[in-house]
């Protein structure tokens, strides 16, 4: 599928409320502004909750709300027309502000890929949905991303440390992470 | 009074055995905490971190042509590849296009150290099971091609011979001749490994039905490069992404559809000839030409996202670079194959007695600081 | 007692002479015991250096050639090496077991060794019921393998043990049904009496086909007694680390590794007995030499310990459940149908007579 | 009778396996593949390009070709070169140039990627062949490379 049409079904699948006020708008193009409730009601032409952008990148990217996280990413595997089931890279990422995380998934039946990201502004407690229910590679993926950027994962099976021993304190790639007898700052 | 209960029915009882971090079977510093009961495995945890060097982290404060010469220390035993893959990402992010001849070196010295990997795995798998022997035939066929590595780009295993836009410096006249010489030689040696270990019956017992990964465990796991494709997976980069010059030759990818441990051998030694026949595809095509593009000394990255993917010998290696258009990434992700293998590890080897497990562990075929990258 | 060489003939003669009767007796008893301790001790460490020079040829390598001509001193460099090891063990070991373990292991192999006829004169023990004795014997030695496996507190060692156990105890059958087989030829189990019914030539050719089945059935039940590869499930070093013997070092440790190639020489020692005819020369061309016979003996003993180590340097290991599987279902049935194949032959009297 | 033919295929598989270590076996003269290091120190030559350690070649007048512009210094990712310049007076011009006292090399920290050999515009530095660099002290690692009293070859930064 072309990024377009993907674009199109996803964005079907969570319509966005206040857009169903002013309905002329119907394109779906690029960079709209989605709001925090899922709706129920089902407007396929209607602008989305997600945030879509190709730019700078050369896969399409959504970039998702926590709460919709796991809804999404099983509709994604589930859907037939998109069927994304091979996750084949999970990176934690710090953006400064918010924390968060970015999903790169892979249909190997239609062989087309696709950027999820999810960000959370919450540093203290960072909190999003496992996807290990989903990809069981999520498992050992997300107990990376925990271990790293201090992210929990909700209905994780296994989630401490994997890399670094029990009693470490500070969650070492995030960027305000200091240690100044083991960091060579160049 | 107390009551005395007396237990009549014989019980068996689940202990934990440390697998590692020292031991003959894990290759290196892995760590196994294994659940048994008797013989049988009931539960295998990986515990990792002992040689982690947060490579990625480092990356974070090192310009593009320092983060190569990093990737070499992750999966060492695909050294050249690694590199590839981030000089690949780096010169997609600049747009920047390479000549043919760097192209079909890269590829020919990428496929040399699929060969070279394979043979060291060869080596070890036959011991891993019982046959030591087997260990020195496989260095032996390594040793050619260290040494065309070593004449060419002056190291045997972490080379960095890839910079960005290009190679650090042309190949030795030497090159071609040797590679042929190796070819010929190599040829004759993969039948006798099929003589050796392939053919032989207790290989056979130890290794069929053993450690089977369905086609959807193995797409749900992550895995790839052999351990997936001996489950019927076609997830070879080098077809379905082409890079370098591989859109200009033929292979077929090699897919068993058992996915028990026999099968991952036996599309490891199918994937020796295949990377045979691409470098015999190329070796008498190498373009006259540039052998490098002149870059900026200092590498600034557009803003924005880059992902490289590349075939690594174990598996599909991603580069997952986040720049904000300075010279150095703002996060540096590597995909590496051998964590997914791992994570798949505890589902197949539950069920299976000790030595099943070393066999299989054997064929996924970890190297360790590529986990703990 | 012994069947003197005409210098252990004038040795017995003096002490007899020089002594008391039973005074005599005892001293001419540890005087062959130390004897049989230095062959133990001298074929134990050339054992293990031509095993490792056997190893590096088929493995594309030297081996050991520094100490000595050869490399011929580089094992009893190691043994002083490892004699002057700390002895370590487990804060939680049982200490008796743990420590008598390895002395399980060595005498049997020396009382085992004591049978062995190297020639018509230096066969220290021959009772007539030799066989029997050397089968008894040998399965001794897997309690000390038991003891050093569980008593030294470790979890990789007892399963090693445990393995151990099982595998001796299933192969044991074999090595006596194999042995037996040939046994309906001789009719005898006196060990010099064996030899003496080759004269009219080897028990493989007079008992042809059978005796073929029956030797090689010996030769896989022999290794899988010795614990050697591909049978080695008690050591298994790419799962169990070292197996049973884990948490031995230094001297303890030698013991154990000295006993398994005895051991591997005391199958050979016996194949050769039994199926090769010993001391006697092919063809009786060096029969009027009586003192040939040790070399004849040991060349014959000498090949099949190197067919031994082929194996060894060849195969994969077998998993233990397979192992198990090899035994019962097919070296069993088989030795029980070759029996009655020997039998038949025995019974219409088609062996081969030279 | 699978059971039959599954023994004899089985041994026939054995065999084979040993026919292979068997001719290997035969031929261990001419084969071995190990080097009998210490002793082959006369022949052993390493590959023109092998990396063994930086080197700076130095000519017959003690004079090397570094202009301690610190390419190296930046270039390289561990740290490994240290360069200690210092202002010194040009004899043909006059001028106050740049000028290396020290170029510290710690061999220790070297991962032998070749960055500072590859970006050094003068070509300085280049690789050494020699490999037996265990030494009983770490801090014999750390080397000075330019010779005592050596100077700038002149022509060299034109």
């Amino acid at each position: 599928m072309t990024n377009q049409s993907l674009q199109e079904l996803i964005g079907s699948w969570f319509p966005n409320p206040e857009a169903e006020k002013d309905s002329d708008v119907v394109d779906v193009a690029e960079n709209e502004e989605g709001s925090e409730d899922i709706s129920t009601t089902q407007e396929p032409i209607n602008p989305s909750l997600l945030v879509f952008s190709e730019e700078g990148s050369q896969f399409l990217n959504i970039i998702v709300q926590p709460e919709q996280l796991h809804s999404l990413m099983a509709q994604l595997k589930s859907n037939p027309d998109s069927q994304f089931d091979y996750l084949f890279c999970l990176s934690g990422v710090d953006w400064g502000a918010e924390l968060g995380v970015v999903y790169h998934l892979e249909s190997t039946t239609h062989r087309h890929s696709i950027v999820v990201k999810v960000k959370t502004p919450d540093r203290e407690n960072p909190t999003l949905d496992s996807v290990y229910d989903i990809w069981m590679t999520a498992e050992f993926l997300e107990r990376e991303v925990y271990d790293f950027f201090g992210i929990t994962f909700n209905n994780h099976p296994n989630l401490k440390r994997l890399f670094l021993t029990d009693e470490w304190e500070g969650f070492p790639l995030r960027k305000d992470y200091v240690d100044e007898i083991n960091m060579v700052i160049k | 009074m107390e009551e005395t209960i007396v237990e009549t029915n014989f019980k068996s009882e689940e202990y934990f055995i440390n697998m590692g971090p020292q031991h003959p079977a894990t290759h290196g510093v892995l760590r196994l905490l294994l659940t048994i009961d008797g013989e049988i495995i009931k539960k295998v945890e990986p515990d990792l971190g002992y040689i982690h060097r947060s490579i990625e982290k480092m990356c974070e404060r090192d310009s593009y042509q320092q983060i190569v010469h990093l990737t070499d220390r992750m999966d060492y035993l695909s050294s050249n590849i690694n590199n590839e893959a981030v000089c690949l990402a780096v010169e997609n992010a600049l747009q920047l296009e390479v000549p043919d001849r760097v192209k079909v070196i890269r590829t020919i010295i990428g496929e040399l150290t699929r060969i070279s990997s394979h043979c060291l795995w060869w080596g070890v798998m036959g011991m891993d099971v019982g046959a030591l022997t087997t260990y020195f035939y496989g260095f032996r066929d390594r040793e050619m091609i260290n040494d065309i590595f070593e004449e060419t780009c002056g190291a045997r295993l972490t080379m960095n011979y890839n910079v960005p836009g290009g190679l650090m410096f042309d190949i030795h006249p030497n090159f071609i001749k040797r590679v042929k010489d190796f070819i010929v030689h190599f040829k004759t040696k993969i039948p006798e490994y099929d003589r050796l270990l392939t053919g032989n019956v207790i290989f056979h017992k130890r290794t069929k039905g053993v450690g089977v990964l369905t086609k959807e465990d193995a797409i749900s796991f992550g895995a790839s490069g052999p351990v997936g494709r001996a489950s019927g997976y076609s997830c070879d980069v080098r077809k379905h992404r082409p890079y370098s010059a591989l859109d200009k030759v033929t292979f077929n990818e090699a897919i068993k559809t058992d996915g028990d441990t026999f099968a991952r051998y036996e599309v490891r030694i199918q994937e020796m000839w295949e990377s045979l026949s691409i470098i015999e595809q190329l070796i008498d095509n190498i373009p006259e030409g540039e052998y490098r593009v002149a870059t900026n000394a200092v590498i600034k990255l557009p803003k924005g996202e880059f992902y490289q993917r590349v075939e690594t010998a174990r598996g599909e290696l991603g580069v997952y670079i986040i720049s904000t258009g300075t010279k150095n990434p703002y996060r540096l992700k590597f995909r590496s194959p051998g964590f997914s293998n791992l994570s798949l590890l505890n589902h197949i080897a539950v069920g299976g007695k000790i030595g099943d497990l070393v066999a299989t562990m054997a064929t996924l075929d970890l190297v360790i600081p590529d986990i703990d990258r | 007692m012994i069947k003197a060489l005409s210098i252990t003939k004038g040795i017995h003669d003096w002490l007899y002479s020089s002594m008391s009767e039973n005074m005599a007796y005892l001293v001419e008893m540890i005087l062959i015991a130390l004897v049989y301790l230095a062959i133990f001790a001298i074929a134990g460490l050339f054992l293990v250096l031509i095993e490792r020079r056997v190893a590096a040829w088929f493995q594309l390598r030297i081996g050991p050639n520094r100490v000595g001509f050869q490399g011929l001193l580089q094992t009893m460099a190691d043994a002083l090496k490892l004699l002057s090891k700390e002895l370590t063990g487990t804060e939680k070991a049982d200490k008796f077991l743990y420590n008598l373990a390895p002395y399980f292991v060595i005498i049997t192999s020396l009382m085992a060794l004591a049978v062995i006829p190297f020639t018509q004169d230096f066969h220290a023990f021959d009772i007539n019921i030799g066989i029997l004795f050397l089968i008894a014997i040998s399965s001794i030695g897997v309690i000390g393998i038991l003891l050093g496996g569980w008593s030294s507190n470790n979890k990789f060692a007892l399963i090693g043990a445990m393995r151990s156990g099982v595998q001796t105890i299933s192969y044991e059958l074999s090595v006596g049904l194999s042995l037996l087989t040939m046994i309906l030829i001789t009719g005898t189990l006196q060990l010099s009496e064996i030899v003496e019914v080759q004269k009219n030539g080897w028990l493989i050719v007079q008992g042809h086909i059978p005796a073929i089945i029956a030797f090689m059935i010996f030769m896989i039940a022999g290794t899988a007694e010795t614990n050697r590869a591909p049978f080695d499930m008690a050591e298994a070093e790419s799962e169990l680390g070292a197996g049973f013997h884990t948490e031995y070092s230094g001297m303890k440790f030698a013991y154990f590794f000295l006993a398994e190639f005895i051991n591997m020489f005391i199958i050979a020692a016996i194949a050769t007995t039994v199926f090769f005819g010993a001391w006697l020369s092919p063809f009786g061309i060096t029969e009027s030499i009586p003192i040939l016979g040790v070399f004849w003996f040991l060349a014959k003993a000498m090949i099949l310990v190197f067919l031994m180590m082929w194996f060894r340097w060849t195969f994969p290991r077998l998993r233990v459940d397979q192992l198990l599987t090899l035994e019962w279902k097919y070296l069993l049935p088989l030795n029980l149908m070759n029996i009655v194949l020997m039998a038949l032959i025995v019974w219409q009297n088609l062996t081969i007579q030279l | 009778m699978s059971y039959f033919s599954d023994i004899f295929e089985g041994i026939k598989t054995l065999l084979t396996g040993m026919s292979v270590t068997g001719k290997y076996f035969l031929n261990s003269r001419k084969g071995t593949i190990t080097q009998q290091y210490p002793d082959n120190r006369e022949t052993l030559k390493m590959f023109d390009r092998f990396r063994g350690e930086v080197i700076m070649p130095h000519d017959e007048e003690n004079r090397h070709r570094c202009t301690g512009c610190q390419k190296c210094e930046i270039a390289c990712p561990n740290g490994t070169i240290e360069i200690i310049w210092d202002r010194g007076i040009d004899e043909d011009t006059g001028k106050k140039k740049k000028k290396i006292d020290q170029f510290v090399y710690h061999l220790s920290m070297c991962t032998m990627c070749g960055l500072c050999i590859d970006v050094c515009p003068t070509d300085a530095i280049e690789w050494g062949q020699n490999f037996e660099n265990s030494v009983y002290d770490r801090t014999a690692l750390t080397r000075v490379l330019n010779k005592p009293g050596s100077k700038l070859m002149p022509g060299v930064e034109d």
